[in-house]
């Protein structure tokens, strides 16, 4: 890892992948939708168990670039890694933007399942939107600070306060929903997991988590040479 | 210099090849110099050469981009961190006091800070002329009157290494003075000055130019 | 056999529309930006 | 008397005496406290069963009250610079700093704590685990609002930005300190909340030192 670390170095290796990770990342969406919309419904839910393959691999993306950005912050912080910050920024809006969709098709998914758009009694959706939360005090401090070497670090060290976090707010909010046990409520656990779901299920997480990964390193390398640009116009000026 | 009270003997400051740059902008870069026990040194050049920067990278307050700031003791190099928190007292434009408090508390809390006894503070304070000022609240002090509460922080703690950002600016004939005499006074009793300054110390000192030349 | 549930279809469709358009977003955003900066860098180089 | 012990009085006796004093903490919390059944009605139905939440919700955004001058202020004056070249480290400093804002505000939020929380109608025989129970959480209130106020100097709109910060960390404060009373309530041990809280709390002083002193690191440098 420690390789990757003049951007250079990264850009050269990094050239290659983009292409291919966009390109599988479109297959995969393609085959796990069309998989997910062929399966046939759940004898209990109907159509409506198919939001679950749009669900789930949101909420898991979700968590996975949250991991992705703490990681980025603590090799920004510890090693002050050059392309750290730019990772961290490449995961954080992504990583918001699916947690926000885990959020959406959950409540979607828990109108035909629990009869509410929104319900307080599932602990996996409520670690959810405290995730999303996490995420915007990120992007809010991330923006708050115009200093953009003092804004990254500030992040930096919020982003590896919340990886540290997350874990504990995780546990508190599932011992708070065994205390707060909503006796009136359907409690569904969800569609057993027959073949015919988990293949598609499979593909759609494999097809986020690549979709992912070509949006993180498309970005970073947007940020890599957005700082040659920035350099490149300095030293015009000066010259000028 | 009593150890009692933490501070720090620093018999010398050795700055080697130190570059600092402000965001994309490189203000110096390769600036090399010594200070020993006993000497003064001032910063010149233009505003916004980065003499206050420099000042700030010493103290370990800012991070340079490459060099190197190295402190020696009597028996040989220190550890930057500890010869900073025991040894090195800075005074910048803003003097650090609180406007809503008094001037006593706030003088009294910061020379007691950097290692003062209780009596070096009412001492500091007599001989800077501030005992009627010391029940005033910060706010109301004048500029001078201020600066005047931070040398008399400087004499109380009394810590080898003083960095100072032009201190005499703000200060009348009369008062400059007497800084004068204090700076004289720290440097013979083997403390060291390192000043940025648009005009010059009222005491012998190496000029070291910082960026271009004024 | 249970009565089969209502099938929901319209929440499905809800889910998914949104899924692809927010999906569609980030991507499109990622490579516009990409495509935008590596344009001008090469504006500069070319200029220089 | 040490460097620390110095900064602590002066830290005390600048929250206590002007700006976000105790006595604008615990207002603001009973005011928050009184808009409740001015909202929801005044049956004892509706408000007892909420009495804990309630509570614990007012502690929560009582404490945000005098965090974001806790740094900014120093910052402002040029004192932070000289507390960091003093003989304590900044991890000290700040350690301080949170422990003068648990003191000034913290504290006397516990006391406020049980009073907000029988005028909503809790059993007066749980007020003192509502008072131990506030001052814990007030001590896990206190460690983070102050990392996210060392996060925020430099930062224009700084209040805002604090409360951004710190209330997703105050869930595991709230969902303990909460759950502590309302497990009393329904007659349960509140032992089990009251030990997580504890945990919480005192995992937050160790660790938001450190991470606030690369904060302020980063501010001034």
């Amino acid at each position: 890892m420690f390789g990757l670390a003049n951007p250079e170095r990264f850009m050269r290796f990094s050239a290659p992948l983009v292409g291919p990770l966009w390109i599988a990342a479109g297959l995969l969406l393609a085959a796990g939708s069309w998989l997910s919309l062929t399966a046939p419904p759940d004898y209990q839910q109907g159509d409506s168990v198919r939001i679950m393959f749009v669900h789930v691999p949101a909420a898991s993306m979700g968590l996975m670039a949250y991991a992705a950005l703490g990681v980025s912050c603590l090799f920004s912080l510890v090693w002050r890694h050059p392309l750290a910050d730019a990772a961290a920024r490449a995961a954080a809006v992504p990583g918001a933007a699916l947690t926000g969709l885990a959020l959406i098709t959950g409540a979607i998914w828990g109108k035909p399942m629990w009869g509410v758009w929104w319900t307080w009694g599932d602990a996996r959706l409520v670690s959810v939107l405290v995730l999303f939360l996490f995420y915007l005090a990120w992007l809010a401090l991330r923006a708050a600070i115009e200093d953009e070497s003092k804004a990254a670090r500030a992040a930096a060290v919020l982003g590896l306060v919340g990886l540290i976090n997350l874990p504990i707010v995780k546990f508190s909010v599932d011992w708070w929903n065994t205390l707060h046990q909503p006796a009136s409520l359907l409690r569904a656990d969800g569609p057993s997991m027959t073949a015919a779901y988990l293949t598609p299920l499979l593909t759609m997480m494999a097809a986020y988590a690549v979709l992912f990964a070509a949006v993180w390193i498309t970005g970073v390398r947007t940020e890599v040479m957005g700082r040659r640009l920035r350099t490149l116009r300095a030293r015009r000026a000066m010259e000028a | 210099m009593d150890i009692e009270n933490g501070s720090q003997m620093i018999a010398a400051l050795h700055v080697s090849d130190l570059s600092i740059s402000r965001g994309e902008r490189r203000l110096f870069a390769g600036l090399s110099f010594a200070v020993k026990a006993g000497e003064a040194a001032q910063l010149t050049g233009a505003n916004g050469a980065g003499k206050t920067s420099l000042l700030r990278a010493v103290a370990g307050l800012l991070r340079p981009d490459a060099g190197e700031v190295r402190f020696d003791g009597a028996g040989g190099p220190l550890d930057a961190g500890t010869a900073r928190s025991g040894g090195v007292q800075m005074l910048a434009h803003q003097e650090g006091f609180r406007p809503g408090r008094t001037a006593r508390a706030e003088l009294t809390f910061q020379a007691r800070w950097f290692g003062a006894s209780a009596e070096a503070v009412t001492a500091a304070a007599k001989r800077l002329d501030l005992v009627p000022l010391l029940d005033l609240e910060v706010r109301v002090l004048s500029a001078g009157q201020r600066r005047r509460l931070a040398l008399a922080s400087l004499v109380a703690a009394n810590r080898p290494l003083w960095l100072l950002d032009e201190p005499l600016a703000p200060l009348d004939a009369r008062r400059r003075a007497q800084a004068a005499e204090i700076m004289a006074e720290h440097l013979n009793g083997g403390g060291l000055i390192l000043a940025a300054v648009h005009d010059p110390l009222p005491v012998a000192a190496r000029d070291i130019v910082v960026g271009a030349a004024a | 056999m249970p009565e089969v549930a209502r099938s929901y279809v319209e929440y499905v469709a809800a889910a998914w529309g949104i899924s692809a358009v927010v999906l569609v977003v980030v991507a499109g955003r990622a490579l516009v930006a990409a495509r935008q900066v590596r344009a001008r860098l090469k504006e500069l180089e070319d200029g220089e | 008397m040490s460097a620390l012990l110095l900064l602590y009085r002066r830290e005390v006796s600048l929250l206590w005496a002007g700006g976000g004093g105790p006595l604008l903490a615990c207002g603001f919390a009973l005011a928050v406290t009184a808009a409740l059944p001015l909202a929801i009605g005044s049956e004892p139905v509706r408000l007892v069963p909420v009495a804990a939440g309630t509570t614990w919700i007012v502690l929560a955004l009582a404490s945000l009250l005098s965090l974001e001058r806790l740094f900014e202020r120093d910052h402002e004056d040029g004192a932070l610079d000289l507390l960091a070249l003093g003989p304590p480290t900044l991890e000290a400093v700040f350690a301080v700093k949170t422990a003068a804002q648990w003191t000034a505000v913290g504290l006397p939020l516990s006391l406020a704590a049980p009073v907000a929380a029988l005028s909503l109608g809790l059993d007066p025989a749980l007020a003192p685990l509502t008072a131990g129970a506030a001052a814990l959480a007030g001590l896990a209130f206190a460690a983070v609002g102050a990392l996210a106020a060392a996060l925020s100097l430099g930062s224009k709109r700084g209040g805002l930005l604090v409360a951004v910060i710190a209330l997703p960390l105050y869930a595991p404060p709230v969902i303990f300190g909460a759950g502590t009373v309302t497990a009393a309530q329904e007659g349960t041990s509140p032992g089990p909340a009251l030990a997580l809280l504890a945990a919480y709390a005192l995992f937050a002083c160790a660790l938001t030192p450190f991470a606030g002193g690369a904060a302020i690191r980063n501010a001034q440098g």
